[in-house]
């Protein structure tokens, strides 16, 4: 059986250059020569920076200590001197607090501290030991993976879900590592049941990816409590809300988080990363990244935080013709990137470059009210009269219908057959809302 | 207007253009709907409220200083229904057709607030004889735009005016014109032609300024 | 390099308001195709004037209001398409042009154009002709041609039938019903021809079955319960037509399924009633439009729960 | 007219849907159009119509055969008409405020109004024109006031819905509303000759 949710969208049908162009592309190394690694990566406060310019770091150095609670610190991911430590435009809106390393060609690690196998390392332990790898959601979300691991004392989580989905176009990085790295994701799994008590671990996998769903059912056979559910193939099966709904059918509350309802969410590269800083010491200082769309060999890298996309891309072959559009993340949700100088961070689970004539935006016409909204709104708003009260400014109403639920996936957008801009004026009416607090 | 000595002349043209009842303040708009069948239908109705407008506005004015402000309201309406059983009898004793045709709208222009909206905001604060060219300025500017839609839809409608064919034979008229969504439907046109042409004309004088 | 910053997402279905229009003119081929054998090249006029008048007035009137000129987006044709559909074959051609007129400037682009229009152009344009000039609209012919093989006999395009084929529809035979060898206006006799573009409609998505299905079901429903022959009401007048593209206009219908359903059943109810009461020889074209004016009521009534709450919105 | 099932369900059907007072007889256009923009105002208005429009035609009935026949004051039912309107309207607002306050808070503000609303007069009027025993005199007064509260629901429903939408300046507001009157009004066509009256 597929395990479903109600209301979503099948964008790869439409979209005839998703993810074949970097399917079963083997995992390849990139260490650049030089990175810039962001200290804002996470969710939360920015780690603060304890290395200068001039200093001799290896991989793996801690070079930004935690701040607050949210907090995680920030690790040299190549060996080298530290060339600058400053404010550089990345992808958000604002700069970002960079270090940036230039290479000494060694690649010389840290001297790590591993806690031992997954089985059988003192449980009250692992959550530490994730903390101090600098360990965030690799989805895409980047909230500190420690926090979600310890949630307050009244939440009883009873079902640890490992998000394989992977339902974004485009991106293939997820499935080729379930495809060549099973062990780690189960080894990781079983890490984070232990350390939070949960019997249960479900990793979830979309029926686009049945050798993945092999390799990984083969991978947990014999673990305790690791099964694997097969979904079916529809956007936005990975977000976090309809994930939950589909694999347990339970409903994270409004205005509650997962754990809410029993349930913590795991990306199956944050799986893997837990299992790396528990079996080897190893910090999160590389990750897998999709580089696909208009480059001569599109394909999976396991890249170092902090590589530029022009180095990501340059390895991936360069352009085949001249790029109108890049951005970091699928085609539904991924953010614009204003030129190839940004870097890579934790988040960054691709880069999909797009030629000028994909590039081009039609200009948005009348609503028709055909409804079409409504049918792939995976959370059962109503994003045609949501828009019709945000463009009147009555953003008490949109709240009252409960805009706040949106979560962004881009599917109202994406079938619009008058081109609104329906989730982006949603994320705008909700920042107002914030701000405001109407 | 009222605190403003203004001419006769003024307040007569006032109700038929910046004031016009039916166009600019849209009132009375269901004898404007139902007694514009006909070009015919609409003077009759058209001249049997100014008639009552002229009557009620002036014998208001006379008694304005001796009605109690209390029971102004109700005593407003006795006048106001005295001049409406009077022309509902004359329209019965020497024009027939016409009372049949309008029917149950001539004991209705009680309630046309166009009436009492003048005795309340013009003959109650100003003597006898300017009430009565209140009165008969804004029965006229009603005349008038009944006599005008009343005249585009017993065209359209019937293809006649004041019953003479104005088309040959071949024309077929739009017999829903007549009907009562044609009311409807011509009136808010009409309204919204009128409209745009005020709202032309008051942005040239706005540019003029 | 020249990057483009927007925000996601940032492919979009190649559908768009064109293209759906484009869907609804291509499952409008074989009625047109069929009603044009049937009627001959008058009905190929009617149909002409209709397009050609809705296109000039949506053109006309977007050039004066000083609104960008949306014409491409084939909205117009379908109307002007529809309502030339909905005529019978021998009207005089000023009948289509007025029409479509109306439809256009009054009920489509005085309230704000392309999906404010709280009524259907076609279905408000066909009532106001029907009131207009009932001598016109209510005299239905039979068809010059026939299509297939049968009894029924042709008509001379002199030959007036003054009952429809739904006041008497034992008089027909259902393979007549069927073919359109009967009489009607232009677009409502061949119904092998409606079922094959809602069955287009339905493959390529550009509507839901809900509507055309429960409409006529309900229709079906009450004739039986009420002692008449279901196959007969269902296959005779505009009923199948109207279910199938007019009923199904995205503007005029309710947003949520559930209030696209109490749509359905509330038509099929009026046109079970007012065929019933015979005062039109037709009620699809009424029903429709009394539940268009409910739609507003409906969507505000209906609502559906979002994740995650447990009271229900708007 | 005899008082029967059949007779008394046609006369609902006519009174509301064939003969509705907005789209078919022009009476009450004034509430009609202006307390048409919100559903929810537009209802209360129309409850308050049904309730007032039921009791005047009750009234204006005994008056009109208990006062003015015997008196031979036939010629006086205008006035004495609008004058019993006008104090029941005073007198429903005062025993609402005292009784139900919780209704008078809801359809308080409407009461004054009905006493112009020319449909209560009109319905008073058509009762004795058509010659209506009190049954039914009553009755065409509910029934009239429901098709009311139907239509002014029904307008209050599509304006609320275009409340957005981009109608030229010139048009918004009164003419738009008359025209959307008058498109609902052809659609109210359909019912001519339901109701068999």
């Amino acid at each position: 059986m597929r395990l479903s949710f109600k209301g979503g969208i099948h964008p790869l049908k439409e979209l005839h250059e998703g993810k074949d162009k970097s399917m079963h592309k083997p995992i390849k190394e990139l260490v650049p020569e030089k990175v810039a690694i962001q200290v804002d990566m996470h969710v939360g406060a920015p780690s603060q920076p304890i290395v200068k310019k001039g200093d001799q770091v290896k991989v793996g150095q801690v070079i930004a200590t935690a701040v607050g609670n949210l907090g995680i610190p920030v690790h040299a991911s190549i060996s080298g001197a530290v060339t600058a430590v400053t404010n550089r435009q990345m992808l958000g809106k604002k700069a970002s607090a960079i270090i940036e390393i230039t290479s000494d060609g060694q690649d010389e690690w840290v001297e790590l501290h591993p806690l031992g196998d997954v089985e059988t390392v003192p449980a009250d332990k692992i959550i530490q030991q994730v903390k101090d790898a600098g360990i965030c959601g690799l989805g895409g979300a980047c909230f500190p993976t420690h926090v979600k691991m310890s949630p307050a004392d009244d939440k009883k989580i009873d079902t640890i879900i490992i998000n394989g989905s992977e339902c974004e176009t485009f991106l293939t990085a997820d499935h080729q590592l379930m495809l060549e790295e099973p062990e780690r994701i189960v080894n990781g799994t079983r890490a984070i049941m232990r350390a939070m008590n949960v019997k249960t671990g479900v990793i979830a996998i979309e029926d686009n990816k049945m050798d993945a769903v092999k390799t990984m059912t083969d991978a947990a056979s014999g673990r305790e409590g690791v099964s694997v559910v097969v979904l079916k193939t529809k956007y936005p099966q990975g977000s976090e809300k309809n994930l939950i709904k589909a694999v347990t059918k339970r409903e994270v509350p409004s205005g509650g988080l997962p754990c809410d309802c029993g349930v913590a969410v795991f990306n199956v590269g944050t799986a893997a990363a837990v299992a790396d800083a528990i079996m080897e010491g190893k910090p999160l200082v590389k990750r897998i990244t999709t580089v696909t769309g208009c480059v001569k060999e599109p394909s999976n890298l396991k890249v170092r935080i902090g590589t530029s996309f022009q180095d990501a891309i340059d390895f991936a072959g360069g352009f085949t013709e001249e790029p109108g559009k890049i951005f970091a993340g699928g085609s539904m949700t991924g953010i614009a990137a204003p030129n190839t100088d940004v870097c890579i961070s934790k988040a960054n689970n691709g880069i999909v470059v797009l030629n000028k004539k994909d590039s081009v935006v039609k200009s948005p016409t009348g609503c028709i009210r055909c409804g079409r909204c409504i049918d792939a709104c995976p959370i059962m708003l109503n994003p045609q009269k949501l828009k019709e009260l945000c463009d009147a400014g009555d953003l008490a109403g949109a709240k009252k219908r409960y805009i706040m639920e949106c979560c962004a996936c881009g599917a109202c957008s994406y079938v619009c057959p008058a081109k609104l801009e329906l989730s982006a004026s949603f994320k705008e009416a909700k920042d107002k809302i914030t701000a405001r607090g109407v | 207007m009222p605190e403003k000595k203004t001419s006769l002349r003024g307040v007569f043209v006032n109700g038929i253009l910046n004031e016009n009842p039916t166009f600019r303040l849209v009132l009375g708009v269901c004898p404007t709907l139902a007694a514009t069948t006909s070009a015919t239908n609409g003077l009759g109705m058209g001249l049997a409220a100014t008639f009552v407008l002229v009557g009620s506005n002036a014998v208001i004015s006379m008694l304005r200083n001796l009605i109690p402000d209390k029971v102004r309201i109700p005593a407003f309406i006795v006048v106001i229904s005295t001049f409406v059983t009077i022309v509902q009898m004359l329209i019965q004793a020497f024009v027939p057709a016409l009372y049949d045709a309008l029917g149950l709208f001539i004991p209705l222009i009680v309630v046309n607030c166009i009436i009492l909206a003048r005795a309340e905001a013009f003959a109650a604060k100003n003597p006898v004889i300017p009430s009565a060219v209140d009165g008969l300025g804004m029965g006229l500017g009603f005349t008038a735009a009944l006599l005008l839609i009343g005249s585009i839809r017993e065209i359209l409608g019937s293809g006649t005016i004041f019953g003479n064919a104005v088309f040959g034979p071949s024309f077929e008229p739009m017999l829903l014109v007549i009907m009562a969504p044609g009311g409807f439907i011509v009136f808010g046109l009409v309204l919204g032609i009128i409209n745009a042409i005020v709202n032309r004309a008051s942005a040239r004088k706005g540019a003029k300024a | 390099m020249n990057l483009r910053l927007s925000t996601g997402p940032h492919y979009l279905h190649r559908e768009s308001t064109q293209t759906l229009m484009l869907d609804v003119i291509i499952a409008l081929v074989p009625t047109t195709a069929a009603g044009i054998y049937l009627f001959g090249s008058k009905a190929a006029w009617v149909l002409a004037v209709a397009v050609a008048s809705a296109v000039i007035c949506e053109y006309i009137f977007q050039k004066l209001a000083k609104r960008p000129v949306r014409i491409m987006d084939l909205s117009a044709v379908v109307t002007g398409l529809i309502l030339g559909l909905n005529l019978p074959a021998e009207a005089p051609l000023w009948l289509p042009a007025v029409g479509s007129a109306f439809a256009i400037i009054i009920v489509k682009e005085l309230f704000g154009g392309i999906g404010h229009n709280f009524l259907n152009p076609a279905l408000l344009a066909r009532g106001v002709l029907l009131a207009s000039w009932p001598a016109r609209m209510s005299v239905y012919f039979m068809p010059t041609r026939v299509l297939g093989i049968t009894s029924a006999v042709p008509a001379g395009p002199d030959a007036v039938s003054s009952a429809t084929a739904l006041l008497r529809p034992q008089g027909y035979e259902v393979y007549d019903l069927l073919m359109g060898n009967i009489p009607g206006t232009i677009g409502e006799v061949c119904k092998i021809a409606i079922l094959i573009g809602f069955l287009y409609m339905l493959f390529v998505g550009t509507i839901k079955w809900h509507i055309p299905v429960i409409f006529v079901g309900t229709v079906a429903l009450m004739t039986w319960l009420l002692g008449g022959d279901p196959l007969k009401a269902v296959l005779s007048g505009g009923l199948l037509f109207g279910a199938v593209f007019m009923a199904t206009d995205y503007v005029t219908n309710p947003m949520l399924t559930i209030g696209q359903i109490i749509f359905a059943v509330g038509c099929g109810i009026l046109v079970t009633v007012i065929r019933m009461t015979k005062a039109y020889p037709e009620g699809v074209t009424y029903a429709i439009l009394l539940m268009n004016i409910a739609t507003p009521l409906i969507d505000k009534m209906t609502s559906r729960r979002v994740y995650g709450t447990v009271k229900k919105h708007a | 007219m005899e008082f029967t099932l059949t007779n008394f369900l046609l006369f609902m059907v006519n009174c509301i849907l064939t003969n509705n007072f907005i789209f078919s007889r022009y009476l009450g256009c004034c509430p009609f159009l202006g307390v048409s923009s919100k559903v929810e105002t537009a209802a209360g208005m129309g409850i308050a119509v049904t309730f007032v429009m039921g009791i005047a035609s009750l009234f204006t009935y005994m008056v009109y055969h208990y006062i003015l026949v015997p008196l031979g004051l036939e010629y006086l039912i205008t006035i004495s008409f609008i004058l019993v309107i006008a104090a029941l309207v005073q007198f429903v607002e005062m025993f609402m405020k005292k009784g139900m306050p919780a209704l008078y808070n809801a359809l308080g503000i409407y009461l004054p109004l009905i006493t112009t609303n020319c449909a209560v007069l009109g319905a008073a009027i058509l009762n004795i024109d058509n010659q209506y025993n009190m049954l039914w005199s009553v009755l065409n007064g509910v029934f009239g006031a429901l098709g009311f509260l139907l239509a002014i629901v029904l307008m209050a429903g599509v304006r609320e819905r275009l409340e957005t939408s981009n109608i030229p300046k010139s048009f918004k507001g009164f003419p738009i509303s008359l025209i959307i009157a008058g498109l609902m009004s052809v659609a109210f066509l359909g019912f001519a000759g339901l109701g068999g009256m």
